[in-house]
């Protein structure tokens, strides 16, 4: 199925869901599974129309369980897979996600993420799912999460999401907020052939040699898929490299899991990302991601204005964390300003890295997220 | 609806005007009978207005002699004295409804199988019982009453029981007649017993050749549904109208099969072929023979390794490629609606072990005709070799033994077989043409070659060489080291023993009935002969049809016959079953029962008695009303309603009580008074004239339809008149014609019997018999034992009983 | 040990459908899930079936291992999702024949909403459902095909819950083809093993199969032995008769083919109208 | 004619039966008894050996009876067993 022309090319003014369905598709998706839920619904409504354009599947499924099997299964099947929901269905998804895992299947999950607990405020802003993105399924693992902070980065990190999912064959989230999502702004997308797009690793053993969790050098296992001539079995079980369970040996299970969170952790660098501004003399750093950098970033502009040396450092990869980063600019800083829309989930991070510099943590929870003023206040009273 | 408000009147009115005709029959009547005395005696009866003798009142001019009187004497009532009404009670009816009487206003006397045949030896007693029982036939005629007789429809199809030869003509027959046949057939194809026999006499063709073309017609026509491996299970209803349920047992294969024997190549089980009388091997799924049809291959469950639905080997199903085959069929029970029913179900052959001086069994070489046959045959196990089973070699010599379980009071039947001598010849030919050199000996008794083309045959076979020997082996023993044969007899003819040595002995097998003819018997309530085979309604006039109205016999079901015999009466039974088909409609006799509404208490007991559940009890209008199509006539319920409210038209109570009281006018203390039921007792008493049993001359019996008429009422009559003593004959329980009327007798004489007993009379003077059609003789011993408890009756005990039962004396 | 069985089973006629690796399989002496494993391959082996494009998908529970033991493509996925995985690589990949292997409680109690609607849509999915009447991995507890009365570690009174009829569940729910046998009827459940390669929707195969080291030894049917004698006595073979009277007791044990008819499969649909699509959208850019 | 007056078919003989090859991996049966009991022609019965397992595999009673149905090799839960016709292709590999 070609894309040339079927993929969305130029200039355009979009919502965020749109602009990261059309990303999914920009990046080779061609399969989505996933369940109506607000505020990720028009993702959804998106590609039930444009998956059948780009020869691509588009199903509704009975739950947010199944569309994370399914999309497990269609990876299996070769197809570049995604889902993409809200606080509640992400819930749901977490068991399979941990199978994705475990089977280190390449898949994208997007979040956008509404007020919790529970079914809390559908249609609110938040960042409460910011923990559960990385710890949400039981046992050890690393996955990759991308937390856009614009519609264009709603295109652009989806892309990328796909890449890094395929380059790793881990699940790898999305973490978009309602407001992200809803709000409408231009959207440039480059020709297609311009797109950097990566396609998994396939196996260059014959099939009768071919062993399906043998890593190379990068940690990561070729990857076969169903109907290629390879017969292979994959299991959640803890399995060696034939894929067979191994579920009382301690070496297995030490090699299995070591080698699954190393894959992430040892290529933290070539995963990480983040945008720093202002930040060479700055003493006052705001850490900040998604919609509320952009606050952050004018508060930061306008502090500069009043002479105080501040600035920004935005996290667009949120996991695997950015630690070196945040622990440089921790040094030279005199404090460090979080501020986020939940009662505090990633500033437990940014404390823990920016060790002796003070943190000080900026909470916003079911309103409109914090405003540059809010921020500026903060910034101006950084002594205290 | 029938019903009279009137009490029964004489005649139709006006005053009786009886003629009485008694017949000589030449001299089978007057040679033991002074009929002209008789008719004298008639004439002085009240009613009788002329009585006449003649030669043979069932001739043209006799029926003309009654037919000139009806007109010009202007008779309302006719009485003819001469054989059994079940043999010439239609002849005369016709001839008084062609005069203009209806025919219910003429009665019979059987004056020859009830008198003169069974007291040849004593004119005096004779002529006297032939006066009693005219003057009974008199009483009841003055009582007769002009009936219309109802009609009811006839379904256009039939069932033929019994897929042999004789049953595929009947089916051919009727289906090239137009009508539908169901050709029922308890084996997995239809063919028989001819279908296993090599060639047939006198001719010498080919059985099978022309069989199967015959078979497959059968099988292929439009006409008739073949429903082989299947049994009937139950027949309701009556003539033209049968409900029949037929069992359709599982063939485990579907009719996709293409026959291509491919399942019984893989098929790992082997079982003796019953089609070749056990001489070849089949598999569990088989088909019985090359012709057979249906062509449908069909697997024997009893031998097949797939019990209880589990499928154990699935070598056949693997090798079907039609996929034919379902271990999932189940039996299907089909109800079929019939107008005719044809009983063509053949014969077993004799078993010759019960015959151990031929040591069938114990001996290899010793064979059956039917094992030949399959030997002989170029499709049998031999592939057509006459090889001996102790060797496999043909044999030198071979002895064919005549008369194995025919013709002998000892070993098996009294009757001959029929045809084990021609096909003996035939066999004994077959022999001689394809190995000329061997030595052929017949033993026999009789060579009974009495057919078209038998004698020639015969000749011919002496011609060849064939030795006939008269005389049967009296021992048969074996060579232990040849396993060749000593035959050790005497020669009748020569009047000297032989003693012949060859390599084989063929015993020549008899036919008898099927080892399930009781059951089907049954199941259509017909009756047997003494040799078992079905017993016609006439042996003379109606050879193929049975007592039971709309059914017919086919083949060797009614006794041993050949293939030509056969057919012929296949044809035959088609023919009559045709008739009454083409006609559409059929009469019901107008023998149901009368309803006299003033006397009923709406008690329901007769309802509870009807075989047929003819009547219904309405209580709102206070009535019972009678179905005359459903009802079978046998006039239980009349006998069961204590108020007389019922009462059997034909045989109602007045006319019955009339009879007794004619018997019992004069020296009732030395009379037995004998009530019969028309198609067992009656038939049996017949039966004892046609073979000229001798018995005391006491007994008059009293003609009813069914034994379950006869109503406690009439013994207490015949006893209050001071009768010496009662018999109440019917069919043996489970042969009632009427399905199970006669369990109602029984429970009456046994009631009566109680009775007797507080009232302590003697209960020996109340006989219960049962007694078939073929049973004479059954009739004769029991009269003459009654005649002995009769002389012991003390005029005290008579006076007694009269006392007992003067109030029947007011019955009427 | 392993060593040893492994080099047996190669000469077996279906070793080369098993990964003797993992041979010999875990279940119980007298466990009929080893009948079911052995009619299935018996039916790849009859129907020369190409492996590389056959998917073997289970869940969680004895029978989930049967995935690992067929030496195809294949995937163990959590407990109760084999369904919804199947659903995803089977339209993602329509060529390949993808088999749902898995017990009572993984297909109708945890991943009960899934099967129905996986039939519901007529996904060309085709499931196998060993049932044994309980929860056998985790010590025989009651599930939802456990019959009334019968006693299990977490019934020990008597199970007073009504099980499920699953063969008129999956009728109800659009099945295209629903059977059900017993691990006696070893040759008609190959034939219905078979039957499911020929058929193009969703279909169902359940097969009885004897638990006696559990289910069995709470219901007094200490041996496996004993537990196909009842199938063996209590079957009666019913074709095509009202699913929702094929019922399951001690003495009758409705089995057969129930339904068998044809509906457009959810991704002959799919793919269709995608392709349609595809070529309108395509025809638009040029 | 009655089945009990027949004799011995003719061509009894003449019909020949394909000579069974039984193979029992001893070691992989767990004395489920299947085969055992279900054999139709009862050739199979449990011997007193005892397999790597500790229990009793099945013993060939007499191979000539042996029908080559299959069954046993169907109903095995373990594929311990397995019949071929003997001089046929299927041979164990040793």
């Amino acid at each position: 199925m070609t894309r040339k022309g079927i993929v969305l090319e130029g200039v355009h003014f979009l919502n965020g869901d749109v602009a990261c369905a059309e990303g999914a598709i920009a990046a080779g998706c061609r399969f989505f599974a996933g369940y109506p839920i607000t505020p990720a619904t028009e993702i959804a409504e998106h590609l039930a129309q444009r998956m059948p354009e780009v020869g691509g599947i588009y199903i509704q499924m009975e739950d947010e369980i199944a569309s994370m099997a399914a999309v497990i299964g269609a990876s299996y099947s070769g197809l570049k897979s995604m889902t993409a929901t809200s606080g509640p269905g992400f819930s749901l998804m977490q068991e399979n996600i941990g199978l994705a895992v475990m089977t280190e299947a390449p898949c994208v999950v997007v979040d956008v993420m509404r007020g919790g607990p529970s079914t809390g405020q559908p249609t609110m802003p938040s960042q409460q799912d910011v923990m559960q993105a990385k710890w949400g399924s039981h046992g050890d693992y690393e996955i990759v999460a991308l937390a856009p902070c614009s519609v264009q980065e709603m295109f652009d990190l989806t892309v990328e999401a796909f890449n890094l999912s395929e380059t790793y064959r881990v699940p790898t989230m999305v973490l978009a907020d309602e407001i992200v999502a809803h709000m409408w702004e231009k959207v440039v997308i480059p020709p297609a052939e311009d797109i950097k797009t990566v396609n998994r690793k396939k196996p260059n053993a014959p099939p009768d040699e071919y062993l399906p969790f043998m890593p190379d050098d990068s940690l990561v296992p070729p990857m076969a898929c169903f109907g290629e001539g390879f017969s292979f079995h994959a299991t959640g079980l803890t399995h060696d490299e034939h894929g067979y369970p191994k579920t009382s040996s301690s070496e297995v299970q030490q090699q299995l899991v070591r080698r699954l969170c190393d894959k992430i952790r040892l290529n933290a660098d070539r995963i990480i990302r983040v945008q720093e501004v202002m930040l060479e003399d700055a003493d006052v750093v705001v850490v900040a991601y998604g919609i509320v950098a952009r606050a952050a970033l004018s508060a930061v502009r306008k502090a500069r204005e009043e002479g105080i040396k501040a600035g920004l450092l935005r996290l667009v990869t949120l996991w695997p964390f950015p630690e070196v980063q945040v622990a440089k600019y921790a040094e030279q800083a005199e404090m460090m300003i979080v501020p986020e829309m939940n009662y505090g989930q990633l500033v437990r991070e940014v404390q823990r890295a920016a060790k002796e510099t003070p943190v000080r943590f900026l909470s916003k929870l079911g309103e409109e997220p914090h405003t540059p003023m809010e921020i500026l206040e903060s910034i101006r009273r950084r002594d205290q | 609806m029938t019903e009279s408000k009137q009490p029964e009147t004489k005649g139709g009115g006006s005053e009786t005007r009886i003629g009485v005709y008694v017949c000589h029959c030449g001299l089978n009547i007057a040679g033991s009978v002074d009929c002209e005395d008789v008719a004298k005696f008639a004439a002085t009866l009240p009613g009788v207005v002329l009585a006449k003798d003649n030669r043979y009142t069932c001739s043209d001019q006799g029926q003309e002699i009654i037919k000139n009187d009806i007109r010009e004497q202007k008779l309302n009532r006719v009485v003819v004295a001469s054989c059994s009404p079940r043999l010439h009670e239609p002849t005369f009816r016709k001839a008084c409804e062609e005069a203009g009487l209806n025919k219910y206003l003429f009665e019979m006397a059987n004056i020859r199988e009830h008198c003169s045949w069974v007291h040849l030896h004593d004119r005096v007693a004779a002529t006297e019982k032939a006066k009693d029982l005219v003057s009974m036939a008199v009483a009841k005629v003055a009582l007769l009453q002009p009936s219309e007789e109802i009609e009811v429809p006839i379904t256009r199809k039939a069932l033929i029981i019994g897929g042999g030869v004789a049953g595929i003509q009947a089916a051919l027959d009727l289906a090239d007649t137009g009508y539908k046949a169901y050709l029922v057939e308890k084996e997995p194809s239809i063919g028989g017993m001819m279908a296993r026999i090599d060639k047939t006499f006198p001719t010498m063709d080919c059985s099978i050749c022309i069989l199967a073309p015959k078979m497959s017609d059968a099988g292929h026509h439009s006409g008739i549904e073949l429903l082989s491996n299947s049994e009937v299970l139950e027949v309701k209803g009556y003539i033209g109208n049968f409900r029949v349920k037929v069992l359709k047992k599982p063939r485990y294969v579907k009719k996709d099969c293409s026959a291509c024997g491919e399942c019984s190549k893989v098929c790992p089980v082997i079982a003796p072929n019953e089609f070749d009388a056990g001489l070849a091997v089949r598999h569990a799924i088989y088909t019985p023979f090359a012709q057979a049809v249906p062509s449908t291959y069909i697997i024997d469950m009893n031998k097949c390794l797939n019990k209880d639905g589990v499928i154990v080997c699935d070598k056949c199903l693997k090798a079907c490629e039609r996929e034919a085959i379902s271990f999932e069929m189940k039996p299907e029970t089909l109800e079929l609606d019939v107008g005719t029913i044809i009983v063509a179900t053949g014969a077993d052959t004799f078993d010759p072990t019960t015959i151990q001086r031929y040591k069938y069994g114990k001996y290899p070489n010793v064979i059956t005709s039917l094992e030949f046959e399959r030997l002989i045959n170029a499709g049998g196990p031999s592939g057509g070799h006459l090889i001996r089973p102790s060797d496999m070699q043909i044999p030198a010599s071979v002895a064919f033994v005549q008369c194995v379980g025919s013709r002998s009071d000892k070993d098996g039947r009294l009757y001959c077989s029929n045809v084990c001598c021609m096909n003996t010849i035939k066999d004994s030919l077959l022999i001689k043409e394809h190995w000329p050199e061997t030595e052929v000996y017949v033993f026999y008794v009789d060579i009974r070659a009495y057919g078209k083309g038998f004698e020639d045959l015969y000749r011919r076979a002496k011609r060849e060489g064939v030795k006939f020997v008269r005389g049967l082996p009296a021992e048969v023993v074996e060579d232990k080291k040849t396993n060749s044969l000593w035959l050790v007899g005497e020669n009748t003819l020569q009047k000297e023993l032989y003693k012949a040595n060859v390599d084989m002995v063929v015993l020549s097998v008899g036919l008898e009935p099927r080892k399930d003819s009781e059951m089907i018997q049954r199941l259509l309530t017909l009756s047997r002969t003494q040799d078992g085979f079905f017993m016609e309604a006439h042996p003379k006039l109606r050879p193929v049809d049975a007592a039971t109205g709309g059914i017919f016999f086919a083949g060797c079901a009614e006794a041993p016959k050949d293939i030509k015999d056969s057919v012929t009466q296949a044809s035959a039974a088609a023919a009559r079953a045709g008739i009454l088909m083409a006609k559409g409609r059929v009469t019901v006799e107008a023998i149901t029962p009368l309803f006299y509404a003033e006397k009923c208490k709406t008690c329901g007991l007769c309802t509870k008695v009807c075989p047929y559940n003819a009547l219904t009890l309405n209580k709102d209008l206070k009535r019972v009303e009678v179905i005359e199509a459903a009802c079978g006539g046998c006039g239980t319920c009349s006998a069961e309603c204590p108020f007389g409210a019922l009462t059997q038209n034909h045989f109602t109570d007045a006319q019955v009580l009339a009879q007794i009281d004619a018997v019992t006018a004069n020296e009732p203390e030395k009379k037995i008074v004998a009530f019969c039921c028309n198609w067992c007792a009656y038939a049996g008493a017949d039966f004892a004239g046609v073979s000229r049993m001798q018995y005391p001359p006491n007994v008059r019996v009293i003609r009813t339809m069914c034994s379950g008429r006869v109503s406690p009422k009439f013994v207490e009559r015949a006893f209050a008149r001071g009768a010496a003593s009662v018999m109440v004959a019917g069919c043996h329980i489970g042969d009632c014609h009427y399905i199970n009327a006669n369990i109602q007798t029984q429970k009456r004489v046994e009631r009566l019997w109680k009775k007797m007993e507080q009232l302590g009379l003697n209960k020996e003077r109340l006989q219960l018999l049962w007694a078939s059609a073929a049973e004479g003789e059954r009739f004769a011993s029991k009269v003459r034992e009654m005649q002995t408890t009769l002389e012991k009756v003390t005029p005290e005990e008579i006076q007694m009983a009269k006392k007992t039962f003067e109030k029947a004396l007011g019955e009427n | 040990m392993i060593e040893e069985t492994t080099i047996q089973t190669s000469a077996h006629p279906f070793s080369k459908y098993l990964r003797s690796a993992m041979m010999p399989h875990i279940w119980c002496p007298g466990c009929g899930n080893g009948v079911i494993l052995n009619c299935f391959v018996q039916a790849l082996d009859e129907l020369k079936l190409d492996l590389d494009k056959l998917v073997v998908v289970s869940g969680i529970g004895c029978i989930g291992r049967s995935a690992g033991y067929t030496n195809t493509n294949s995937f163990h996925t959590t407990h109760g999702r084999p369904i919804p995985f199947a659903t995803g690589a089977k339209l993602a990949n329509p060529e390949l024949e993808v088999v749902v292997i898995s017990g009572d409680g993984d297909l109708f109690a945890i991943g009960g909403n899934h099967f129905i609607h996986a039939a519901r849509r007529n996904v060309g999915l085709k499931v196998i459902c060993a049932n044994n009447f309980n929860y056998g991995m985790t010590g025989g507890q009651q599930g939802p095909t456990t019959p009334l009365e019968s006693s299990t570690p977490t019934s020990p009174y008597g199970s007073i819950e009504h099980p499920f009829n699953l063969v008129h569940l999956a009728a109800a729910s659009g099945a295209t083809y629903v059977a059900r046998w017993t691990t006696v009827h070893v040759r008609n459940v190959t034939q219905s093993f078979k039957k499911l390669f020929q058929k193009k929707g969703f279909c169902f195969v359940e097969v009885i199969t004897p638990c006696p080291e559990l289910y069995g030894r709470y219901n007094k049917m200490r041996t496996g032995l004993e537990m196909m004698d009842w199938f063996k006595r209590a079957s009666r073979i019913e074709h095509f008769s009202d699913p929702s009277k094929a019922e399951i007791t001690s003495d009758r044990i409705v089995v057969g083919e129930f339904v068998d008819m044809d509906r457009l499969s959810y991704e002959k649909l799919l793919h269709e109208k995608i392709a349609q699509i595809n070529e309108k959208a395509l025809g638009k850019v040029k | 004619m009655p089945e009990r007056l027949w004799r011995k078919p003719l061509d009894a003989e003449k019909v020949i039966k394909p000579k069974a090859e039984i193979h029992i991996f001893k070691d992989q049966c767990k004395e489920c008894g299947y085969c055992i009991s279900f054999c139709p022609m009862k050739v199979l019965e449990e011997s007193d050996e005892i397999n790597a397992r500790g229990v009793h595999p099945p013993r060939v009673v007499d191979e000539s009876k042996c029908i080559i149905c299959g069954f046993c090799t169907s109903v095995c839960p373990d594929f311990a067993i397995f019949v071929t016709e003997k001089n046929s292709k299927e041979k164990p590999i040793q």
